[in-house]
């Protein structure tokens, strides 16, 4: 009980972190991270509830099914969000060649 | 459907269907467009004239087409829709006429008479409309078919006069939605009847049903141009003549009035009213219209805005009829004049149209013996000029006889009062006018004289102001008759016990 | 085979199973993609004509997915509000099908672009079947967790569509929108964490009769409900929608405004007055209520500020969002109206309207190359269609009868004054007057041919750009003459809880 | 790293105040999670009792593949939906310059990328029974292939696009053919047949892996391939 209460607590903690990064961070690869931290908190939370009431080892399979997902929805998002991220830097930029300097987005530039 | 219900239904395809066509219509097919204008409107007329002999002989028309609970669209054919459609699609034959030789020439035709057939078809639906929620529908429909015509011309003024007629008919429109659902909500779905709604309700909810019934009449009011709602009127006499005929006599101005008289008569009903006691504030707002229109109108040194002014001046008249509800001769009165009235200013304006059109004519300053250059024009101007002044044996007087019987019968002299003063007044701004126009001498020449042929100006425009001159004489010599708009009002009013 | 029966509730995965293939197709292959969808489309809204006869004939169904029954496994279902989402995305989606093909083609015929709009149209296709899909999928869904993937579907599809033009503010915009649906998802994820622990079924029709209510529940759906209004963009929390449908391409912003923001409502909606409607207190409502109102007032002054077409038109959006939330703090009215038939006709009329609306807009843009407000004059002499089109959805958007608008908008009414909560009929009157003059605005330009104007002939590519605009305007217009047909949809098919919302009702 | 040096800067009011609301939700939503205990999941009994019938051992497999095999379904496009939302933004960029790498790498590579294929199939394999599956293997797939990009290696990079393309889609339709097929065979989408269900999860997850792999290396590209192949005419 104890265990999946702190598992479930540090997802909390997880989460708050990234919601609060995500909203006072302009920069647009931090607001990924953000995200990102954000559902590795809820993911946990998720595989906590999965242990819960049985103590004979057994566990629910549901919750891991719903997290497999949720984790293939992220790495989706992750994906595209980064590419979209590194277009804006490209377009608003043009002057800057290629993709080398993938942190340098300008921040003014989301808000 | 029965034989009554397609002919409620084709009165308004008849214009509605040629509508549809024109739109589709290339610019450059005149005569097929004024073939399908003309004979869209005689249809018009010739299946009115069906309903009028129904409504006469007792038939019954109707039409519902329940779309939600508490909502139902309501075509009626009562005596008082059929005045106030035979009125509309006899003018409109004759705007339709008038409208096709001013517009002769000048571009963006299919778009102009493609909502002018609208136009009508809607105002058609407003003196079908059978219940409050259907009033509303075409009243509506009424202000989006008129704006295109308003700003038909495209200059910056025309738009800026576009947008306020907008402002005011919506927020009417607004103020018209929100009294109709909260009456729903009292009293239920209420279609128009003789009776209006039972009285019960005035002891329960007395102070709403006021407050409804001024927001009512601020909705109608709009339209019908009731002071201070009147900004828009002037202002739109930017459009071409034919549409301001059509704005002042045929749709807009009255069906706000129609309104007016709807609201009193079928869905109030004179005894709530008396109950309320609301009427009375109806009367002053009309005194002080037909008052304020008139001085106004002294003003005005151009014709058409000298015109406009005068009709929320005559307009105020049916409101005046209506707020003495309770008194047969004053109904009477009330409910002719959105006849005569019609009749009278659809000549004025037809006339005002020809100088501006053949002459170029706009300022009253500018028409010094005008009348020796287009004498039939000025003469049928004089017998509309004359009837709103109210001098017998035109059609004027027939309605301000009545107004005035009607408002000694309820022994409210104030009445009389207005009249007098108001007759006086409509000589001010008119006889000048007359004077300057049969004895001034031309000084200079005229600011724009575009039409030069065997008659004084294009037989098209000539024509119909004729006719209509000729019906303000003819109604009021034969008022008495057993076919004329008083005979027929007097049908209306016999339905009512007053 | 029983599958093809009539009375096979199997029919309910097509809309579902369908474009999904029809978007795979799309990506696979590089010719005749639009043949494909349009096929999945059509077929798509014949399919569910079929489930609507279904629902008529039988009343309320469910599939099973694999044959398990819940709790084990994911249940579709048809009731009345269901259908009715899905047949006006099945109708807007057809319309937007073809609009794209025009849009596409007319954009390809300009040599300097070609190459770049060829390949935009190459991957709108599967994007957007992948995104009917997931909307589809939304509408008929019964699982809390299915609702999230298919969320995620909508969410990703959109941002990626809404990024497609590849034009700077585009890309922003849509970088943000795909930020804000990822954390909307997230919180909604959150919420079934609670919900999960609290109940341990996903099932919506178990979840109903589950009579909880519990701390867990509460959180669960404060959680569910604050994701579905990030995804809905209420008043507070709409700042994303502006920028991510008016810098969208034309049949894009029709999807995005019309039909994307629906889904998330709908899913809202349900949860509020359907699954859990005893844990629901009238202050929330109220709340929303309020947030409505300043969303309506709100949206639409800032529509009548803007200076571009599309931006206007996408502030409208917002404004006519906030109408759905006015019906929340109505529903509980005694024996009113049933709030499901104010929400769908809101919702029904609106994604007709303002989809035709944006489409207009779209043609107007190809047409004049830009969309200032200012200079739009004399476009009717070009696109009488399209020029009418936008007035005919202007009209649904003011309210005006007898467009669908009016009749949502006299529910609305009704409703309010009816329960002597006056100052709703007033927000409603005063939000249809702004939006006569945003609409006007911009239709007294269109209307007006200055003098000096020479006519420029349209492009025979225009057709397939104006009719269906024109076509769905219509059908918005109609809506409110044939408005009774759809509520006897809503009232032949809702399940127990959703019929007394609905109950009144002949 | 001149960047990171905003992070010190003190928080200004506005970002006081959410750090505070932040801490207060977290207090809450930790104490709601406290004080409510989960109850017994209903479902965990739900799939004990039917694992026999979903023809595969593992409880998540069975629960991924059969039981919600719906959900798995969509999820599956969504991945693919990634793919396209890349596609459809911009061309692919190859990271690293050829002359950057160095032979170690190579070699490694060489010997790594066979094995983590191998490793994937067997997991793949192993999803019936334990814990592994589709995704586990898929990503393994996705590791190799995102390794062989680095490198100079041939691999990826000849595959024509059409395939390159057949291979993305190739799970996702295999995954919908199956569920179509079920669905005229049992009357129930994704209803697998009696029997058959062991095997046909397997075919289905062998496909997935596949399109997983491949779409986990392709976002690693960052775009569309050019016209004829990835990556080939690369600065």
């Amino acid at each position: 009980m104890i265990t999946t209460l702190i598992y479930s607590l540090t997802g909390l903690i997880l989460f708050g972190m990234g919601f609060f990064t995500l909203i006072i961070h302009s920069h647009p690869l931090r607001k990924i991270l953000a995200v990102n931290v954000m559902s590795t908190g809820v993911f946990l939370i998720l595989v906590a509830t999965a242990y819960i009431p049985l103590g004979e080892g057994e566990i629910d399979p549901v919750p891991h099914a719903m997290v497999l997902t949720g984790i293939v929805v992220s790495v989706s998002v992750t994906a595209l969000a980064l590419i979209l991220a590194c277009r804006i830097q490209e377009t608003s930029n043009s002057s800057l060649p290629g993709r080398k300097q993938q942190g340098e987005v300008p921040e003014e530039s989301i808000r | 459907m029965n034989w009554g219900q397609w002919l409620l239904v084709s009165i308004l395809l008849s214009s509605f269907i040629p509508g549809i066509i024109i739109f589709g219509l290339p610019e450059e097919k005149h005569r097929l467009r004024t073939v399908l204008n003309i004979c869209g409107s005689i249809a018009k007329i010739a299946l009115v004239l069906i309903m009028d002999i129904g409504v006469y002989f007792g038939h019954i028309f109707e039409i519902r087409l329940s779309i939600i609970p508490g909502v139902e669209l309501l075509l009626n054919g009562d005596p008082l829709s059929a005045l106030f459609a035979t009125l509309s699609s006899v003018l409109w034959l004759l705007t339709t006429v008038y409208a096709v030789g001013y517009l002769e020439g000048s571009p963006n035709r299919s778009h102009f008479f493609g909502y002018f057939s609208l136009c009508v078809t809607v105002t058609i639906g407003i003196a079908l409309a059978g219940n409050l929620v259907t009033f509303l529908l075409f009243y509506e429909m009424l202000t989006l078919t008129t704006y295109p015509l308003v700003i038909h011309r495209g200059t910056e003024k025309s738009q800026r006069a576009g947008g306020n007629y907008l402002i005011y008919a919506f927020s009417g429109g607004a103020a018209f939605l929100f009294a109709v659902v909260s009456l729903q909500t009292i009293v239920g779905p209420v279609d128009f009847s003789a009776a209006g709604f039972p009285s019960s309700f005035i002891e329960s909810h007395g102070a709403a049903l006021i407050l409804i019934f001024i927001l009512l009449i601020i909705g109608v009011g709009v339209k019908a141009a009731l002071v201070p709602l009147h900004g828009w009127l002037p202002q739109a006499m930017v459009a071409p003549a034919p549409v301001s005929a059509l704005l002042h006599a045929v749709a807009v101005v009255k069906a706000g009035a129609f309104g007016i008289i709807r609201i009193v008569l079928d869905v109030y009903g004179p005894q709530n009213l008396l109950l309320l006691g609301v009427l009375p504030l109806l009367g002053g707002v009309a005194s002080i219209t037909i008052l304020y229109g008139s001085i106004r109108a002294l003003q005005q040194d151009d014709l058409k805005r000298r015109l406009a002014f005068s009709t929320i001046s005559q307009v105020s008249y049916i409101a005046l009829g209506m707020s003495l509800a309770d008194q047969p001769l004053a109904v009477i009165g009330g409910l002719v004049h959105l006849v005569h009235q019609g009749l009278m200013k659809i000549t004025l304006f037809f006339c005002a149209g020809n100088l501006a059109e053949t002459l170029g004519i706009h300022r009253i300053s500018e028409m010094n013996g005008v009348a020796r250059r287009m004498p039939f024009t000025m003469a049928a101007f004089s017998v509309g000029a004359l009837g709103m002044i109210g001098i017998p044996p035109t059609v004027g007087f027939v309605s301000k006889w009545y107004l005035g019987l009607g408002g000694l019968a309820a022994g409210n002299w104030w009445v009389v009062a207005v009249l007098a003063v108001s007759s006086l007044l409509n000589a001010c701004y008119f006889l000048p006018i007359l004077t300057r126009a049969w004895f001034g001498k031309q000084q200079e020449p005229w600011p724009e004289e575009q039409y030069i042929g065997r008659f004084e100006t294009r037989l098209m425009l000539l024509v119909p102001p004729l006719i209509t001159a000729f019906i303000v004489i003819a109604a009021g010599v034969v008022a008495n008759a057993q076919v004329s708009p008083l005979a027929w009002v007097r049908f209306i009013v016999r339905g009512y016990t007053l | 085979m029983t599958v093809f029966q009539f009375s096979s509730p199997a029919w309910m995965v097509c809309p579902v199973i369908l474009p999904l293939i029809a978007g795979l197709l799309c990506f696979l292959f590089s010719h005749r993609t639009f043949a494909i969808a349009l096929a999945a489309a059509l077929t798509n809204l014949l399919v569910v004509c079929l489930l609507t006869g279904q629902l008529l004939v039988f009343g309320p169904m469910r599939c099973h997915m694999g044959g398990w029954q819940p709790p084990l496994g994911i249940t579709l279902r048809t009731d009345g509000p269901a259908l009715l989402m899905l047949l006006m995305t099945a109708v807007t989606g057809l319309a937007i099908t073809l609009y794209a093909r025009g849009y596409f083609s007319y954009r390809i015929s300009d040599p300097r672009r070609a190459g770049r709009h060829q390949r935009q149209q190459r991957y709108f296709w599967p994007l957007w079947m992948l995104l009917l899909a997931g909307l589809n999928g939304l509408f008929l869904s019964n699982d809390v967790f299915n609702v999230y993937v298919t969320l995620e579907l909508i969410g990703i599809s959109a941002a990626s569509l809404a990024a497609l033009s590849g034009k700077p503010a585009s890309l922003l915009a849509s970088f943000r929108y795909l930020l804000v649906s990822l954390l909307g998802s997230l919180t909604y994820l959150f919420g079934i964490v609670f919900l999960y622990r609290s109940n341990g079924v996903l099932d919506l029709g178990l979840l109903q009769n589950l009579a909880a209510n519990g701390l867990g529940i509460r959180t669960a759906l404060v959680l569910m409900s604050v994701g579905l209004l990030l995804k809905t963009a209420l008043f507070p929390l709409h700042f994303w929608l502006p920028p991510a449908h008016a810098n969208a391409l034309a049949p894009v912003s029709a999807i995005l405004s019309a039909l994307v923001v629906k889904g998330s409502f709908y899913m809202l909606f349900r949860f509020w007055f359907e699954i859990f409607p005893s844990t629901i207190t009238q202050p929330t409502l109220n709340f929303m209520g309020t947030l409505g109102a300043v969303a309506v007032l709100w949206g639409a002054v800032q529509a009548i500020r803007q200076h571009r077409l599309k931006l206007m038109v996408a502030y409208s959006t917002v404004s006519q969002l906030g109408y759905l939330f006015i019906a929340f703090p109505l529903a509980r009215v005694d024996g009113g109206i049933p709030v499901w038939s104010i929400v769908i006709f809101i919702a029904l009329a609106h994604a007709c309207a303002k989809s035709a609306m944006f489409m207009a807009a779209g043609t107007v843009f190809l047409h004049l190359g830009h969309d200032r407000i200012k200079d739009l004059s004399g476009v009717r002499a070009s696109l009488p269609i399209t020029v009418f089109a936008y007035g005919i959805a202007g009209v649904s958007l003011m309210g005006l009868p007898p467009s669908g608008g009016f009749v949502g908008k006299w529910l609305l009414l009704t409703a309010s004054l009816g329960s002597s909560q006056w100052w709703w009929a007033l927000v409603v009157i005063t939000g249809s007057l702004l939006a006569s003059i945003y609409v006007f605005r911009v239709m007294s330009r269109l209307f007006v041919i200055p003098e000096g104007f020479s006519l420029k002939k349209s492009e025979p590519h225009f057709r397939l750009l104006e009719w269906p605009a024109l076509a769905l305007a219509l059908i918005s217009l109609f809506l409110g003459l044939a408005a009774s047909w759809p509520l006897h949809i809503l009232v032949h098919g809702t399940t127990t809880l959703a019929q007394v919302f609905v109950g009144g009702l002949p | 790293m001149s960047r990171t040096g905003k992070s010190h800067k003190r928080l200004d009011g506005f970002q006081r105040l959410l750090l505070l609301l932040v801490i207060c939700m977290v207090m809450l939503l930790g104490y709601i999670i406290w004080s409510t205990p989960g109850s017994k999941p209903v479902l965990t009994d739900a799939v004990a009792q039917m694992q026999e019938y979903s023809g595969v051992e593992s409880p998540v497999t069975a629960v991924l593949l059969n039981f919600r095999g719906y959900d798995t379904l969509l999820e599956v496009m969504v991945l693919l939906l990634a793919v396209i939302g890349t596609w459809s933004l911009t061309e692919a960029f190859f990271p690293v310059q050829g002359s950057e790498i160095s032979p170690v790498q190579m070699g490694a590579v060489r010997l790594l990328a066979p094995v983590m294929c191998l490793v994937a199939a067997y997991l793949v394999w192993q999803g019936s029974h334990l814990a592994g599956g589709a995704f586990q293997g898929g990503a393994i797939l996705g590791a190799a292939g995102v390794l062989v990009l680095v490198t100079e290696l041939p691999g990826l990079r000849t595959i024509p696009v059409l395939s390159l393309r057949i291979g993305l889609v190739l799970g996702p339709l295999l995954f919908t053919g199956t569920a179509l097929f079920c669905l005229f065979i049992t009357g129930d989408l994704l209803g697998y047949p009696k029997g058959a269900g062991g095997w046909m999860i397997l075919l289905v997850e062998t496909g997935c892996a596949v399109s997983i792999g491949l779409t986990l290396a392709l976002l690693f590209a960052g775009g569309r391939p050019d016209k004829e192949s990835i990556w080939k005419n690369n600065p």
